[in-house]
């Protein structure tokens, strides 16, 4: 029985199934929702990596659910991209979870309103552990319906952890972030319906196979564009994002900066490249101009903060931008653009998710994260300090790390198909992040002796996850081969 | 008076403005309503649906009712997800965490009283009845669970300790109950040697319909939930309970 | 075979996993933290001195590390690897000593050291690079390992030079980062080796070789503070004055010009940058810098902003000799990467002495301070006559060999550069020396420490500039010997280009 | 081409999303926004209704199914953010989150 749960195929399931379990554990184990939360952190991770290690050794998992295949039935499907998704996920989530373990202890123990903290965290783990699910369900999934309420579930969840921190500016962002999604549902979900109207099926791998050209179909692609870029958070629909993440808890922040925009991303860049041949090059061109505006507006934005979370919460805006200005690189064929771009999405969610996590203890530390006062934080916290240093190496796409791979390989695609203007928009782009990350770090970094700060509070394991998450993103400079290897297995 | 006048000018320019505004969402919603309606009635490829394949394939399912075969044995994982949505919205409304107090126990109105004594046993049955038609007509678990979520809000109604009357935990158990149970029968497929949410042939119509009755009970119970708003006290809560969330240590 | 993989590895790792240690040691293990400076300096010369031998019987190290499909990072030991290894790894050990004892009593030394070392390793990987992308990797990652000396006194002004430093250093960076990718795609991975693997492509792509030819040159350019991208070196001289050595002597300013050695030796090849008319222009860039650096050296009297202008003059002369293209002036420009070397970190070390032990700073006031100081003054004085060229000091090889070349080539002007650029140098550098040993003292020196006896220093301090200073008069003196840097430079040139 | 009640229906459904979106976007008021986003949920539900009967007689279960799905989706959403919407009152003592901005501009 043991075996059959087992399975090659069965893999498929448990990156879903174990963190929705978890969640139901943790919800209902509420005097100690911490301990099922990281077991079961630790066992969808695990899963993850296996799902990944079967994927190399057996080539693209397909699992029709319930036994029907499609276009009757839901089928998943684990191909390279989706999987390396969910590795992602495992990687940066498992790294947030053992934080959040440390995060709230370190909270509970240190201020008086322990009861809030307590009840805090005690719904963190059913909302993240629902989060983390839904978001390799999304991967996963090859059904657009399914598609959109795995899309409902890490919207409301989001929010749910938005809002969680309790504070007026966390309940407005949480508000506004909760109607901006379900707006980007809705015209998702309008979209379905075309799409179905024109095709008779929900199986996204049947209908990119009857593709042709037609009315609703350009309004199915429309409007599901819209609703997609609307939850990413590309410029002009970023207004959104930085109070969201900004004012979260500091494991939230990580969580929705480093993982959640991705999920959206990714269903984005899987219907435009099935959608291609109808697209053409002018749909890349609106793409690119946005993701330009947004790394240089975004970038601006960052630079002029005074506050590190809000700082790193504009450098999402801007970083998102890089996640969409490679569509016009997608003519000289999807493969190297993918792996690009790709490369990009994780070292950036690890490069993020560990800043996130470095700020959120230093703001704990020192009880607030306004950049100008950070100097001293080094020799409180030196490995958060470093750890942020690290993220931003990467950020900024400077060796070693994964950052400067897929850095280097955005603009070579972009030399030898000579768009010059994606180079100079690169390049520029990399000064400007270069700008900001450096305002923050050389006050993190500052050699000031500051006196007087007082007892370390937070707990060693928050140091330690977001230096192993940095270092994850350093790794991933030395080690491209592997993941792009895992990423190449198609068909 | 000058001032005035300019205050004036000044109101009158912004009202402009704003109209102006309006006037471009207005022409950009009548836009979007003519591509709409474009979209919809030109003619496209015009494909038959997934009818005939569900008709096909319907005597395998379990039962007779078309749209209780989609969404419990084909399409069987939404409704799952979907359930776990509703779980979702539980947290998150429980999460919440009061500003101010739980309001008042209203004054109990002898009408209402009555009438909920009348009327929740009725609506009971009428869910019962949903259920049961679920398998061959119209019908299933989320009819019968909105039936009794209304039930549950008129009780709410009566009195609104009612939440927090009930034994502790036994709210969240209920809840999660249909979870672990639709996770149950999804993993317990796998371990039998069939697909995630696989039935065999014989217990299928056994399945789904437990499957529906512990849904509805499930879903009922949130949407009651839903109805009261927030998380509903324990006792060692009420003391804290009220405190506005600006305690020194948040993130500002 | 496998031990010569590992030994490129291990002289990485020889400063790598100190570093690593000692940002981890707290600030009062002063005496773990000295010995395993020292014991990584030392090792690393042991390291260094066998892969020396190693290619000398003509072994051939490499490592390799695929980056990304097809693109490889390479760590290969060629003759000219060999010489900037050698230079780096022996001044760093008497720089360590020297900072050991410099940075005695001031906070922050773990974070110091551990940069200190980082940066070596940098640098280390800067001369070890195989290929144009290996280069590019550890160039970059220099500017991040020595931001932190660069800033390392905290003060408002050490920030601002820190930002003006990195602004140059990462625009340069980026420069270069978009030449090696235009490369690649055009060439495909590009391999160091002498005479380069352009030549094929000077017919079709003459115009994107040229244009990537200066991406490159003004990405290296920045760190070799070619005029007009040095601006920020005289401002990086608000660090401390182990770090201006290793800045100036060894590692950044080096590394700039060691690069401008690989791109136009190594990447283009002397006869397809000659073909696409790309030395000239160089030429003229490198005697501009020359002249304006001397100028500018001139006019100042903080003597670390003067030693600071005068090393954007000297290195140049690298630049130079690789423009004119002769093997002559080629063996002139390189050997002056160690000679320079040599007498510059000298020079730091001398003026990190005079600012520590008496608190004097600008040239003004430095008269009579050959009494106080006279051993300091001693080396000082060796590396300053070397500076400006004198026989037969280091200086005057390079400059012999770098005029030589120049005649050989037709470019008789050049001569006069060289000789101007000598009276200036000796017009900045021979009033100091009248100054401290012929000037009677005018005033209290500001801050004396009061040291005196045998040394007139700790022995720490005045130890390193003395064996640098004579081992510069060496590299002079027996500059013919088999073992001198000269008959190293004369094999490398000769192995390329048959002399 | 005829008229029949399934293009009326569809072209309602389509009509009441873009009510609901001007709706969302014109009104400042909390709940009027959370109605409005309802109002549009309507829209798209009577719009997939339609699609299950583009063939006479056969009628498709899939878009009916869908929208039972969708609607338990919807209301899970509202009532997330009347609760939410709740809370933000609670706090700002306010109803929308316009009237915050005007009022620190008026001052």
């Amino acid at each position: 029985m043991m075996g059959l749960l087992l399975k090659n195929d069965c893999w498929l399931i448990w990156p879903f199934v174990l963190p929705l379990f978890g969640a139901l554990l943790s919800f209902l184990f509420k005097q100690r929702p911490r301990l099922p939360g990281l077991i079961v952190a630790l066992l969808t991770t695990l899963s993850s990596g296996v799902l990944a290690w079967k994927l190399v050794r057996h080539g693209v998992g397909r699992y029709d659910l319930g036994g029907w295949q499609p276009p009757l039935g839901i089928s998943l499907r684990g191909d390279g991209p989706a999987v390396l998704m969910v590795l992602m996920t495992a990687v940066t989530g498992l790294a947030i979870s053992i934080y959040a373990g440390g995060y709230f202890r370190s909270r509970i123990a240190k201020v008086e309103d322990e009861r809030r903290h307590i009840i805090q965290e005690r719904f963190f783990w059913p909302l993240w552990l629902l989060l983390w699910g839904a978001l390799n369900g999304l991967f996963l999934s090859a059904d657009i319906f399914n598609m959109y309420i795995t899309l409902e579930l890490v919207a409301l969840s989001s929010v749910g952890l938005t809002v969680l921190s309790g504070k007026p500016a966390s309940q407005v962002a949480g508000m506004r972030y909760l109607l901006v999604s379900i707006l980007g549902s809705l015209s998702f979900l309008l979209g379905v319906g075309f799409l179905y109207k024109a095709f008779g099926s929900l199986d996204l791998a049947t209908i990119q196979a009857a593709l042709s050209f037609s009315p609703p179909v350009a309004m199915a692609m429309a409007l599901i564009s819209v609703g997609l870029l609307l939850k990413s958070a590309l410029f002009p629909f970023h207004f959104w994002l930085p109070p969201a993440h900004a004012n979260a808890l500091a494991p939230v922040s990580a969580i929705l900066s480093g993982l959640v925009v991705k999920g959206s991303w990714y269903l984005f860049f899987r219907f435009w490249l099935g959608f291609l041949p109808l697209i053409g090059d002018g749909g890349n061109a609106v793409m690119a101009a946005l993701g330009g505006a947004a790394i240089i507006w975004g970038a601006f934005q960052a630079f002029s903060q005074q506050r590190l979370k809000m700082l790193v919460a504009y450098s999402t805006v801007a970083q998102i931008g890089y996640l969409f200005i490679i569509f016009p690189l997608t003519g000289a064929g999807a493969g190297p653009a993918a792996s690009a771009v790709f490369y990009f999405a994780i070292s950036h969610s690890c490069a993020k998710a560990a800043m996130f996590l470095a700020a959120g203890t230093i703001f704990l530390q020192m009880g607030h994260d306004r950049i100008r006062d950070l100097a001293g934080v080094r020799q409180l916290l030196p490995i958060t300090s470093f750890a942020f240093a690290l993220g931003g190496l990467s950020l900024m796409g400077l060796p070693p790390s994964g950052g400067f791979i897929a850095k280097y390989m955005y603009l070579s695609m972009a030399v030898s198909q000579d768009r010059w203007w994606l180079v100079l928009l690169i390049v520029i782009g990399s000064g400007l992040t270069a700008a900001y990350i450096f305002r923050a770090v050389s006050h993190i970094l500052s050699p000031k002796m500051v006196h007087g700060q007082g007892q370390v509070v937070v707990a060693p394991c928050m140091e330690w996850s977001a230096l192993a998450l940095a270092l994850v993103a350093i790794l991933l400079g030395f080690i491209a081969p592997l993941p792009l290897a895992l990423l190449g297995v198609t068909g | 008076m000058r001032c005035v006048k300019m205050k004036g000018s000044e109101a009158s320019g912004k009202r402009r403005h704003i109209s102006l505004l309006s006037l471009l969402s207005l022409v950009m919603l009548a836009g979007l309503s003519a591509a709409l309606a474009w979209a919809f009635l030109t003619p496209g490829p015009d494909p038959l649906g997934l009818a005939h394949r569900v008709d096909a394939a319907l005597a395998e399912s379990g039962v007779e009712s078309r749209v209780t075969a989609v969404l419990l044995n084909y399409r069987a994982y939404d409704t799952l997800l979907e359930c776990f949505v509703l779980f979702l919205g539980v947290a998150i409304v429980w999460s919440l965490q009061p500003s101010r107090p739980v309001r008042q126990e209203p004054r109990v109105d002898p009408v209402l009283s009555s009438l909920v004594r009348l009327l929740v046993p009725l609506m009971v049955l009428v869910g019962g009845y949903l259920l049961w038609a679920g398998s061959s007509q119209a019908g299933g678990a989320f009819q019968a669970g909105a039936i009794l979520g209304a039930a549950g809000v008129l009780l709410i109604l009566t009195s609104s300790r009612l939440l927090s009357t009930m034994p502790k935990g036994l709210l969240a158990w209920g809840i999660c109950l249909g979870l672990f149970f639709f996770l149950a029968v999804a993993v317990g497929a796998v371990a039998l040697g069939g697909n995630f949410l696989e039935y065999r042939r014989s217990s299928a119509t056994m399945i789904i319909i437990a499957l529906e009755v512990v849904a509805a009970f499930s879903i009922g119970l949130s949407l009651a939930v839903f109805f009261g708003g927030s998380r509903p006290e324990e006792p060692s809560e009420r003391t804290a309970a009220g405190r506005p969330p600006h305690g020194e240590g948040e993130e500002p | 075979m496998i031990w010569q993989n590992w030994l490129l590895i291990m002289i990485m790792l020889s400063s790598l996993v100190p570093g690593l240690i000692i940002f981890s040691l707290g600030e009062s293990r002063h005496g773990l933290r000295t010995s395993l400076n020292l014991f990584g300096a030392i090792t690393k010369m042991v390291l260094v001195l066998v892969m020396i031998l190693g290619i000398h019987q003509g072994h051939s190290f490499a490592v390799h590390l695929a980056l990304l499909p097809g693109l490889e990072l390479v760590l290969r030991a060629d003759p000219l690897s060999a010489l900037f290894v050698t230079l780096s790894s022996i001044l760093w050990l008497f720089t360590t000593i020297y900072a050991i004892a410099y940075l005695e009593d001031s906070p922050n030394r773990s974070h110091f050291f551990g940069y200190f070392s980082l940066c070596v390793t940098v640098t280390i990987g800067i001369a070890l690079a195989g290929n144009l992308l290996t280069f590019l990797f550890f160039f970059e990652m220099l500017t991040l390992s020595t931001y932190p000396l660069v800033v390392h006194r905290g003060t408002a002004e050490a920030m601002a030079a820190g930002r003006v430093y990195l602004i140059y250093t990462l625009s340069g960076g980026l420069l270069l980062f978009l030449g090696v990718v235009w490369l690649h795609n055009l060439v495909g991975p590009v391999d160091f080796c002498m005479g380069g693997q352009l030549a094929p492509l000077v017919e079709s792509h003459g115009k994107t070789l040229f244009m990537i030819y200066y991406l490159l040159i003004a990405g290296v350019g920045v760190k070799a503070a070619l005029v007009p991208l040095h601006g920020w070196l005289p401002r990086a001289m608000v660090a401390p004055a182990p770090v201006s050595a290793l800045l100036h002597a060894v590692a950044v300013v080096k590394a700039g010009a060691f690069g401008i050695i690989r791109i136009v030796l190594d990447v283009y090849g002397l006869d397809t940058a000659g073909e696409l008319g790309l030395l000239f222009p160089l030429m003229l860039l490198a005697t501009v810098t020359i002249i304006y650096g001397s100028i500018y050296a001139l006019r100042q009297d903080n003597l670390k902003h003067r030693l600071a202008f005068s090393t954007v003059s000297q290195v140049s002369y690298i630049a130079l000799g690789i423009s004119i293209g002769n093997p002559l002036a080629i063996m002139g420009g390189m050997v002056h990467l160690v000679h320079q070397g040599l007498m510059k970190i000298t020079l730091f070390f001398c003026a990190g002495n005079i600012a520590e032990t008496l608190g004097v700073h600008d040239i003004s006031r430095m008269n009579g301070v050959g009494r106080r100081l006279p051993l300091t003054m001693a080396a000082f004085t060796l590396a300053a006559i070397g500076m400006i060229g004198l026989p037969p000091m280091a200086g005057f090889v390079s400059k012999w060999y770098l005029g030589l070349g120049a005649l050989a080539q037709g470019q008789g002007w050049l001569i006069g550069i060289l000789v101007l650029s000598s009276l200036l140098n000796a017009a900045y550098f021979l009033p100091i020396l009248y100054g401290a040993w012929f000037k009677e003292q005018e005033a209290e020196w500001p801050d004396d420490s009061g040291m005196t006896g045998p040394l007139e220093c700790h022995w720490m301090l005045v130890v390193p500039p003395i064996i640098t200073a004579v081992i510069s008069l060496l590299v002079g003196l027996l500059a013919n010997s088999n073992l001198s840097p000269l008959a190293w430079v004369r094999f490398i040139v000769s192995a390329g280009y048959g002399l | 081409m005829s008229v029949s009640p399934t293009f009326v229906y569809g072209l309602t459904g389509l009509f009441l999303f873009v009510v609901g979106l001007g709706g969302l976007i014109s009104c400042p008021q909390l709940l009027r926004k959370i109605l409005a986003v309802n109002i549009m949920v309507s829209g798209v539900f009577l719009f997939l209704v339609t699609i299950g009967y583009g063939h006479g007689v056969i009628i498709d279960p899939v878009p009916h199914a869908m929208v039972l799905t969708g609607i338990v989706v919807s209301v899970s959403g509202t009532a997330v953010a009347l609760a939410l919407a709740c809370r933000v009152h609670e706090t700002f003592n306010m109803s929308d989150l316009l009237k915050r901005r005007t009022r620190s501009n008026d001052r």
